[in-house]
């Protein structure tokens, strides 16, 4: 199977990549990881004329922690985050969900940028990009800018970003506190885009509260959602049966699933909140181990 | 299949939304992201649309033919076509009815996509089937609206704007009055 | 559009449209038809190759885009005529049945005992899980890279034993 | 782990496989690999539409883009009398559509350029103007009066293609109405396809100079295919040389004969120059041959001690849009009337109602002995049902009711007749080694805490090798299969065969019997198929065939070699033939076994030194017609957990006990039950080809036909009986496919099995987590 034919442009600079993105507005695509791209691509769905390469711009690679926090270029790839031992500790929802993405293989290639730009409802880096309360870093012919990631997410594949403007980089804030994730998925069979998923990010305070919880819902809805409700019935509150409880009740009421092959809407709700009480409580246990070594 | 429904009500005489539907010069350029209408008859119009969903690039052909049913108060359009190795079915009715101060205009669509885009994006066609069929009869009202605005001109100023905001407002309004009957 | 790869140690130059994939290179250009095609969606892994020592569904990857890069094909593996210890495990422990999805999972093996030389099974299961085998069940293959990794650590002949008494009391 | 090649007496041994050294070096030879000069790249156009009129193909732009050399409509061929083909099943299928398609994928045009790319930009540009037609998707609703007849070009003007009855319908409904039980269950075995990793493919190289058809396909037939390529394209058979190269899979997706073969081949003869042609997965899904797809409703009569007495069957069965079933010509529904299956019905009655759908053509036998899947499925299913609703322990019902070991040759109500068998002691094997009585206690423990495992058995028995040349042909074409041996001076040997492996080890595992046979070792034994220049006739490997049919011709050739060996052997230990003794390894004098000579000395001999008056060389050649089926059956045990939150069911424990008669190749027999078992788990919880209304397949391709992968996929656990097959030469019953057929009943009554206390009795396949939610939750189970 080929692609049609288009014209392969590789941009050497960021600069370039916009002005080519400008000049061939509709008719281009960008190319990233080219892992949910290149498969369109070949069975012909997908039929840009001009396709612009990031691959040869080094500034959109690798991840770097700022005063903020962490800076992800867009080009890193689901395998870098996954293996980043570094990030464990303090970013423990990148490595949780990198490994849940399609399969070793395609995640060797397969970009953050890429994933987050494609807009899949089922966007495993989506759904813990809204739990972490990321921004997305965008540059077009206008300079660069940062939208928080609530606002980027607009439709089924359709992103905030303007006409010439590419993801370059995401931004995880820092946590304030003890930290501890969980990243939960159900899947026909491995590799498989999510049933249902949740991405479940939480920070507790020096009295074992909850200083900041994110909580983002994956294939439930047009686009990556957020469990707002549940967010809030948390913050400020140890993590108890209870407020597990009740947040776990929570979580569904923020999802729109629609009823498909994959399941009804009920039971993608259902998943929704049992992997939130499993979540919750995993983490509850070990923030509560954490505090007690400590 | 696939169908969706809507109402809306315009404040203008119903010969004069009629003339309107069932003129293709006039109806043509409702379908939204066109790239060519070419008008062959004073019922039948083709026009070659811009499909860009996401990653989804390509052209859609679609020949649409107009009958008329009851003159003045029903008619259909049949439009029928495709891109990509895939087809488009689709049939709507319209049905026009006199309301204090103007025109009800009830739509129902049934919408049949086949082939490798029905096959390979459920997730994706499902909403997007119905997006487009709204965003038609959204244009419709929009043109409507303006066509009025026209008639009118000498006695209100135009309504300034530009077309998108009017689109998007009656988008908005046209998906209150919408539902999706189901999918048989 | 001119490009320049190095596949399995032999720098190719060649021009070729930017819409042809890697898999089509290799086996239409260059004549690696070890490389297979198995899927249209990069769901099988049939295709995996090397990519700067990295595995990758080569059916997904444009040739241009390995301009400049090193590729390492399943006919890149035996040295000196010599096989190599993950091939020689896989026809040990009949890993293989119609062949077909073997290229690629010897190329995912081998990765993976590049990185990680003593894995679990629960290990190989997922460094394997992009790659589709419809013949063996996987549980052959999961004992040949067991026995590869025995054998590259040094452990030779005592690996052969161990494994084949694992089997035996599996099967 | 495999034995070396060169030992003495093969049989039964693990020898490493001698296909292996050219696969792992990336070797093989498949037919995308066929490269031949001036070659040609073939694509096909197919219709978005299930059912729709073609009322205009127009072609002009296709043929105007670059590097097109040739586009074909079905008008092209009507000229040339191909627009049809016919189907194993006696029906006719279009090769490319005239007037109408009939399922969504259908062959609609083909157009041929110089490279690939090029014949797929080109085939973009065909205009083909539909109008589509009432799209029937339900075989059920196909069957009423309301429904269009979608083929308007057969005679009968009925959506019904067959209607099949096997048993004794009268005893059967005497014994019903009787019986003081009687348990019925509607049970779907759904729409499957084989999926081979390779997909379909072929190069079509026709030598106008030679008038010459060299045709290089990816097949499991390729003699049956020469001579349906005969029959239809009007070319003498000997001027067809199908060449079928190393298999990437077959698992019966490569049986029928395709519309894109006849078109590479139609484009060769117009073009004179190579074509080829390879399915994408999506073509691969969507219009070649599937699977399965039987609704059926069982009734067992039983008495309240469990004993069963009569069975009563009825089945609807979507063929789809042509009846392309790979089935012998006297069995519309193949062998599916083994459904009484390992046990001892007094009656039984079996109905089956083939049906016409806006669907692809089908249905092959994927990795089963035509239909024999869904026979078991159904009758292991049931005997659960009945097992639950006597409340007593399956594994107890199953063993009241088996055929005893006595009973064989056994005669079924339906007529088969049972080689041989011994399915007590299969059983009870099966349950000492997953310690059953352990599991149940521990099931009682769980269930006392809200837990939700299972355990499920089923202990099926399969039909193979067809077939007896009395009962068995395909369009005509007795299934005996064949072998020819020549031995070389120095003892070496070629040994042809009639079937085409895929990954079953023909080459070692024939070498083996052979080698066995002639006191030779493995690696003196080279085996060729799939030639059919070279190969003798054979009606190829689907259905486990190969080692009842092909396994029998291969020893008898071998035996037949040995008898004239004896001679020469005589001659060369100057005694009497009748003084000749054979060990196995040599010929030696009666009493003397200190004077032998191999089957070397012998072959040497055969070409230097023959006795007065016997003809020279040493080979032969053997068509083997076998006097019965062989019925291995097995007992299988899967053991599963329930997760209550999700529905997810996990497949802790997997123990397949098979018994296949004779083992050849114990190492590559165990890989063919984990193989199978592989298929068995996806078929039961993965996998399903839905329609929806409008007859858009929903799962075309391995996104959404879903595939286990190592992740996904039990760890299995194997074990053997051996009851050797009384009337097969060496005791052998084939193998590849018991694991798929008896398998998915043990998966789904392990589900059922752990949701029994709800009060389930049965749930359809695939158990997707959904299934299992909703039934958790309609009983108020939650976490």
């Amino acid at each position: 199977m080929f692609p049609n034919a288009f014209r392969y442009e590789a941009p050497a600079s960021l600069d370039e990549a916009i002005r080519l993105m400008t000049e061939h507005a509709y008719d281009a695509k960008v190319l990233a990881g080219g892992q949910s791209l290149l498969p369109m691509m070949k069975l012909r769905i997908a039929a840009p004329a001009v396709l612009i390469d990031l691959g040869g711009i080094g500034e959109l690679k690798g991840w770097r922690e700022t005063e903020e926090g962490l800076r992800i270029g867009a080009l890193t790839r689901h395998a870098d985050l996954e293996r980043a031992a570094a990030l464990y500790g303090r970013y423990p929802l990148l490595s949780r969900t990198a490994r849940w993405i399609a399969d070793p293989l395609v995640r060797n290639r397969g970009t953050i940028g890429g994933s987050l730009a494609h807009a899949d409802p089922g966007s495993d880096w989506g759904t813990a990009m809204i739990a972490l309360h990321a921004e997305v870093e965008a540059a077009g012919p206008e300079g660069s800018r940062r939208i928080p990631i609530d606002d980027f997410f607009v439709d089924t594949f359709v992103t905030s970003l303007q006409e010439g403007e590419l993801v370059t980089a995401v931004h995880v804030p820092a946590p304030s506190g003890p930290v501890a994730a969980r990243y939960m998925k159900l899947e026909r069979k491995a590799g498989d885009f999510a049933i249902a998923g949740l991405a479940v990010h939480i920070v507790t305070d020096g009295d074992g509260r909850v200083a900041e919880a994110g909580i983002g819902i994956c294939a439930c809805g047009p686009v990556p959602l957020r469990a707002a409700k549940a967010e809030a019935a948390l913050v400020g509150r140890p993590l108890t049966s209870d407020t597990i409880a009740e947040a776990s009740r929570l979580v569904p009421e923020d999802a729109e699933p629609a009823d498909d092959l994959r399941g009804s809407s009920d039971y993608k709700r259902d998943l929704l909140r049992v992997f939130a009480l499993r979540a919750l409580r995993e983490i509850a246990e070990e923030l509560e181990g954490r505090a007690s070594i400590a | 299949m696939r169908t969706y429904q809507g109402e809306f009500t315009i404040e203008k005489p119903r010969s004069q939304v009629w003339a309107f539907v069932t003129d293709p010069h006039r109806m043509g350029p409702c379908i939204p992201d066109l790239i060519e209408l070419n008008v062959e008859s004073e019922n039948r119009f083709r026009t070659l649309v811009k499909v860009g969903i996401g990653p989804v690039r390509g052209k859609f052909d679609l020949t649409s033919e107009l009958t008329v049913e009851e003159p003045g108060r029903t008619a259909s359009l049949s439009i029928r076509g495709g891109g990509m190795g895939s087809g488009v079915d689709m049939k709507a009715a319209m049905e026009l009815s006199d309301t204090s101060g103007g025109t009800v205009l009830k739509w129902r669509c049934d919408t049949v996509i086949s082939g490798p885009i029905a096959s390979l994006g459920g997730r994706l066609i499902d909403g997007e089937a119905r997006k487009i069929t709204e965003k038609v009869f959204a244009n419709l009202k929009a043109a409507l609206l303006s066509a009025a605005d026209e008639d009118v001109a000498e006695e209100a100023p135009a309504a300034e704007g530009d077309e998108s905001a009017a689109d998007e407002a009656a988008a908005a309004e046209a998906e209150e009055g919408t539902t999706a009957v189901k999918d048989v | 559009m001119k490009i320049a790869v190095k596949v399995n140690g032999r720098l190719y130059e060649s021009d070729v449209e930017p819409r042809t994939l890697l898999a089509y290179y290799l086996r239409e250009t260059l004549n690696l038809t070890g490389t297979h095609i198995g899927c249209d969606t990069t769901s099988c892994g049939a295709c995996t190759v090397l990519l700067d020592g990295e595995p990758v569904k080569s059916c997904t990857v444009l040739a241009v885009q390995a301009n400049g890069r090193e590729v390492m094909t399943v006919e890149g593996l035996e040295q000196n005529g010599q096989l190599h210890p993950v091939q020689s495990a896989f026809w040990e422990a009949h890993a293989l049945q119609c062949g077909y999805c073997t290229p690629g999972m010897l190329m995912a093996s081998y990765a993976l005992l590049q990185d990680n030389p003593a894995p679990t099974e629960a290990e190989i299961r997922e460094a394997l899980s992009g790659n589709v085998c419809r013949c063996t069940g996987y549980v052959n293959i999961v004992k040949a890279v067991q026995l590869a990794a025995r054998q590259l650590s040094g452990e030779g002949q005592e690996a052969l034993q161990e494994v084949e008494a694992h089997g035996a009391s599996s099967n | 782990m495999a034995l070396r090649q060169t030992e003495l007496r093969p049989l039964g041994k693990p020898v490493g496989r001698k296909e292996d050294p050219r696969l792992i070096r990336g070797k093989g030879r498949y037919v995308d690999d066929i490269m031949l000069p001036n070659m040609l790249h073939l694509c096909v156009v197919r219709s978005p539409y299930a059912h729709a009129r073609i009322r205009r193909i127009d072609a002009s732009a296709a043929l105007a883009a670059p590097g097109v050399k040739l586009v074909l409509t079905g008008e092209d061929l009507a000229k040339m009398n191909l627009a049809w083909m016919p189907t194993l099943a006696g029906d006719r299928q279009m090769v490319l559509a005239t007037d109408k398609v009939l399922f969504q994928y259908q062959e609609v045009a083909a157009v041929v350029a110089e490279t690939r790319a090029q014949a797929e930009d080109a085939a973009q540009l065909i205009e083909v103007d539909y109008e589509p037609l009432p799209v029937v998707v339900d075989p059920f609703y196909a069957l009423t009066p309301e429904a269009p007849i979608l083929r308007d070009d057969k005679e009968k003007k009925s959506n019904l293609i067959f209607h099949w009855e096997a048993g004794d319908r009268e005893e059967t409904e005497a014994i019903f109405r009787e019986a003081p039980v009687v348990v019925k269950q509607d049970v779907r075995f759904p729409r499957v396809h084989p999926s081979p990793l390779e997909p379909c493919g072929c190069v079509a190289d026709y030598d106008t100079a030679r008038s010459k058809l060299t045709f290089y396909v990816t097949s499991q037939a390729p003699h049956a295919h020469r001579t349906v390529l005969a029959l239809v394209s009007g070319l003498p058979e000997h001027q067809i040389h199908v060449i079928s190269p190393d298999v990437g899979g077959g698992f019966g997706n490569k049986v029928p004969v395709y519309p894109g073969y006849v078109c590479a081949i139609v484009a060769s003869l117009k073009l004179g120059v190579p074509v080829k042609w390879i399915e994408t997965r999506t073509e691969n899904i969507a219009s070649t041959h599937f699977a399965r797809d039987y609704h059926m409703t069982a009734e067992i009569a039983a008495r309240e001690d469990g004993k069963v007495l009569a069975l009563r069957v009825k089945t609807v069965a979507d063929h789809g849009a042509f009846d392309g079933a790979a089935d012998p010509s006297k069995f519309p529904a193949g062998l599916f009337s083994i459904v009484s299956g390992s046990y001892d019905f007094k009656a039984a009655f079996v109905e089956v109602d083939g049906v016409h759908t806006n669907k692809p053509p089908g249905g092959v036998a994927y990795r089963c002995s035509f239909r024999v899947t869904e026979a078991a499925y159904l009758i292991e299913r049931v005997m659960d049902v009945l097992a639950q609703r006597l409340k007593m322990d399956p594994a107890e019902l199953r063993l009241r009711n088996f055929i005893r070991k006595e009973q064989f040759p056994y005669r079924s109500p339906t007529g088969w007749v049972y080689d041989s068998g011994d399915y007590e002691k299969t059983l009870r094997l099966a349950l000492e080694r997953i310690d059953y009585e352990e599991l149940r206690k521990e099931q009682a423990e769980r269930r006392a805490r809200g837990e939700f495992m299972g355990i499920g058995i089923s202990t099926f028995t399969e039909v193979v090798g067809a077939g007896p040349g009395h009962t068995f042909d395909i369009l005509g074409l007795k299934m005996f299969d064949s072998a020819q041996i020549r031995v070389h001076p120095t003892g070496k040997v070629i040994a042809r065969l009639g079937v085409r492996h895929q990954g079953q080890g023909h080459e070692t595992t024939f070498a083996q019997i052979i080698a066995e046979e002639l006191g030779l070792s493995v690696d003196d034994v080279l085996i060729e198929e799939g030639d059919t220049d070279t190969a003798p006739y054979g009606l190829g490997t689907y259905a486990s065939r190969s080692t009842p049919t092909a396994g029998g011709a291969a020893a008898l050739c071998a035996r037949r070699i040995r008898q004239k060996a004896r001679k020469i052997a005589a001659h060369l230990l100057e005694v009497g033939e009748d003084d000749v003794v054979w060990d196995g390894t040599a010929f030696s004098v009666q009493g003397l076994p200190g004077r032998s000579v191999t089957m070397k000395d012998v072959a040497f001999a055969a070409y230097t030194n023959v006795p007065e008056g016997l003809e020279p060389g040493l080979e032969a050649s053997y068509y083997y017609d076998p006097p019965n089926l062989t019925f291995p059956n097995g007992a299988y045990i899967a053991v599963v957990d329930i997760d209550k939150g999700t529905g997810a069911v996990k497949v802790r424990r997997f123990l397949a006990v098979d018994d296949c008669g004779t083992v050849i190749n114990p190492m590559i027999v165990d890989g063919q039950v984990h193989g199978g078992l592989t298929e068995g788990f996806a078929i039961a919880f993965m996998q399903d080809i839905p329609y929806d209304a409008d007859g858009n397949c929903l799962a075309p391709n391995w996104m959404d036909y879903l595939v286990p992968t190592s992740l996904d996929t039990p760890h299995w656990e194997t074990d053997r009986t051996v009851t050797p097959s009384p009337h097969h030469p060496i005791g052998a019953k084939g193998v590849g496919e018991s694991p798929n057929v008896g398998s998915p009943a043990a998966f789904v009554n392990a589900v059922v099995d752990a949701l029994s206390p709800l009060g389930v009795e049965h749930i359809d396949m695939p158990i997707y987590p959904w299934k299992v939610w909703s039934i958790l939750r309609a009983h108020g189970v939650t976490e």
